[in-house]
């Protein structure tokens, strides 16, 4: 049987990709954040997940504004990387695993998650700057991964309790797959971040430690966080928190926290970082 | 911190325009905004940025875009476009064909130099302190005043 | 107020197409077919409905495998004809009703609904042919449309249950959109049939009549049938009558039946055919 | 008729490949004809209709599909192709770029000639008795050949 034996949410900063590709991730300014993750990485090679179900958004680089999927799973055997606007990064492509993402596809929509189901894509700094952050520069990534792309850009995006709703449908899928997998899930984007207009800078230290904090918690009050909070107290891209609840969902009632990490700024951006495992 | 989630949508939307200095990405904004991001996802293309650089003007000329945004695109007036409808995921593409750190771009949409911009950052980032909302903070300052009177 | 005024279900088998466009849909074969929607033609013009939600399929013409949306709403302003395999069909464009559309796809997705967002896209005769039962020939299209497409093609295709419980959440969308709006729904598809393997031909009076006894009943038995009861009974295209539920569970819990149709066979298909009004 | 649906996907999925002559469009099935699909539906395009049209085989050599499935196609063998994979919906464009209507392909499928088929249909179809189960098919069969016995 397939399990979901750890989670983990982690911002996907896109400099942090830069800092990788171009080896600044030991100077003075990527030092400490990328030494947040050194634990991490070391972890990682321990436990060597199979697969990981990679929770991310796409930030307009796949699709523009003329499909907007609030769910997308990814079922192909291989995902290019994207060009943003200045090349893509040069990271290996990403291997999917199309029998556990069909299987979970399938399972969700029976378990009435409207999904969109995806045969072809290229994936962006969402997924790939935590691959980077997880595993360095490998020539070929060590796990196989399926993207589960959220739409937190085009507003109403699925609210905090449909995300966490959601991440406890993938733990059943992934729990009904009869291989012996090791599978991991992974939440990624925020934390408090804005870039956008004159308030763009906000950060909230406080705000993003107590989201932890309840991340950790055996009670699941951090479901019911309204969009319009996210939006005052963490900046308008703080939004993509609701993703590390698809993450939390699928980890059960109660958690063990492995390592937690927080730093302020990498750009624009307060830099989060947890791994949990269920301890149901 | 844990209330249910509102359910009527208009209340919803209503309440995302008493944020400060922040224009979320509604319907309505991504309506107005539809060839302007369109027109910054073509940036993705390599052979798109070089016909945009040799003529920045006659590749906007291209696309179904208002004069006043052309004008706003091409003065780079983030804010205006973010009026206009435009994302910034969108034109986070156009920061990137200019070859500028997305921190910088963000600066010009605030009252701040990139330098104060980055220092502010380095020192912990705006603070949400009175940044939370705009009606907030008018009764903030009539109480202000009116204790003052 | 915006309201829903009436729901229509019918089938919308390409040959009814081909048939309008042909001008043979008077001729022996099809007379019978269309003398059956010449009350309804007569209503229409009558309702003058402003909008249609129009619930159909997509027959691989515009999504392939690539993207495989479970429900997309279209919020675009004009949506052209897909080419088939022998051409576009010679009709109007369909105009869309964008202030509708956004305000229910984002009223849906407030609803815990994972609504994919389209913004561009061709209709097939999924959609076409329906407009053409109802209205015959118009050189425009009398009232505005929004496309509702729902996978019908790749299993597991949404649960009776799930899609009348969309319809639910879209008479109140509907309810909430401050515009004065006569909007009808139709539900399209089906009814019997089976276009595949050697047990093609299948057709099954006794059973779709028994559906459109359920859609007039003000109980809700009907959302529970499953899909493996679709496929035995009416084929393995007779799914499609799961669309016709969206219809139903948006006219509220009782209906009153203006008009019943139905007819064996247009060409694989059994033609039915049934206009309800809510009458709670 | 109004049970509640079965939530556990593997039975789910079982069950459908006990419906005689029907081969339900699964995961299963989309993966492995999806090539064959994917050309399927390139015959919406007039260009490559005309291309397939002068050079069926040449055309073909251009995807990435089994050779048993090219051949599957050159012969229009539809039954085939559904147990490779193919859809219906997706090879009728291909029905439909051969200009046959799309009840004659269907009646290729079938034990029946074409007029035969169409005749089937005028007489009401293909009765739903004895098609809906193989299990129970099978079980109608052992009891038939006990009372014999
Ligand atoms: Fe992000
Ligand atoms: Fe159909």
């Amino acid at each position: 049987m397939a399990k979901i034996t750890a989670g983990v949410g982690s911002s996907h900063v896109p400099l942090l990709g830069v800092a990788v590709d171009q080896g600044k991730d030991r100077d003075d300014y990527f030092g400490p954040i990328f030494a947040g993750y050194d634990w991490t990485r070391e972890w990682e090679k321990n436990e060597k997940p199979d697969v990981v179900v990679l929770v991310y958004n796409d930030h307009a680089s796949y699709f523009d504004m003329n499909i907007v999927p609030t769910f997308a799973i990814g079922c192909a055997e291989r995902f290019g990387i994207c060009d943003e606007g200045w090349g893509p990064r040069p990271v290996p492509d990403v291997e999917g695993h199309p029998d556990l993402a069909w299987h979970i596809a399938q399972s969700l929509i029976l378990d009435d998650f409207d999904m969109t189901i995806i045969n072809k894509m290229d994936v962006d700094h969402g997924l790939t700057v935590p691959l980077s952050m997880m595993f360095d520069k490998p020539a070929k990534w060590p796990c196989k991964v399926i993207p589960l792309a959220v739409n937190v850009v085009t507003y109403p995006v699925p609210s905090g309790n449909r995300c966490w709703a959601l991440g406890e449908a993938i733990k059943k899928a992934v729990e009904s797959f009869p291989e012996d997998l090791n599978v991991q899930i992974w939440g990624t984007g925020g934390m408090s971040h804005q870039l956008q207009g004159p308030r763009a800078g906000l950060l909230n230290r406080e705000w993003d430690n107590r989201f932890l904090d309840m991340l950790e918690s055996d009670n699941d009050d951090v479901r019911h966080i309204q969009h319009i909070e996210y939006l005052r107290e963490t900046g308008s891209e703080g939004i993509e928190m609701v993703m590390w609840l698809i993450m939390r969902g699928a980890l059960g009632k109660t958690v063990k926290t492995l390592h937690r990490h927080y730093h302020i700024p990498c750009s624009n951006t307060a830099i989060g970082h947890i791994v949990l495992e269920p301890a149901d | 911190m844990a209330e249910k989630p509102t359910q009527n949508i208009h209340e919803y939307l209503a309440e995302f325009e008493d944020i400060p200095g922040t224009r979320v990405y509604t319907a309505v904004r991504a309506r107005k905004g539809y060839w302007i991001n369109q027109f910054a996802m073509s940036m993705m293309q390599p052979e798109n940025r070089e016909r945009f650089k040799a003529d920045q003007r006659a590749y906007l000329d291209e696309w179904d875009i208002s004069e006043e945004a052309k004008q706003a695109l091409l003065r780079r007036d983030y804010n205006a476009l973010l009026d206009m409808g435009g994302n910034v995921y969108f034109l986070s593409k156009l920061f990137s064909a200019d070859g500028i750190p997305f921190a910088e771009a963000c600066s010009t949409m605030t009252d701040m130099t990139w330098p104060e911009y980055r220092q502010m950052m380095l020192d912990g980032g705006r603070s949400p302190e009175g940044n939370r909302s705009i009606r907030e903070n008018l009764a903030a300052a009539a109480a202000a005043a009116q204790n003052k009177a």
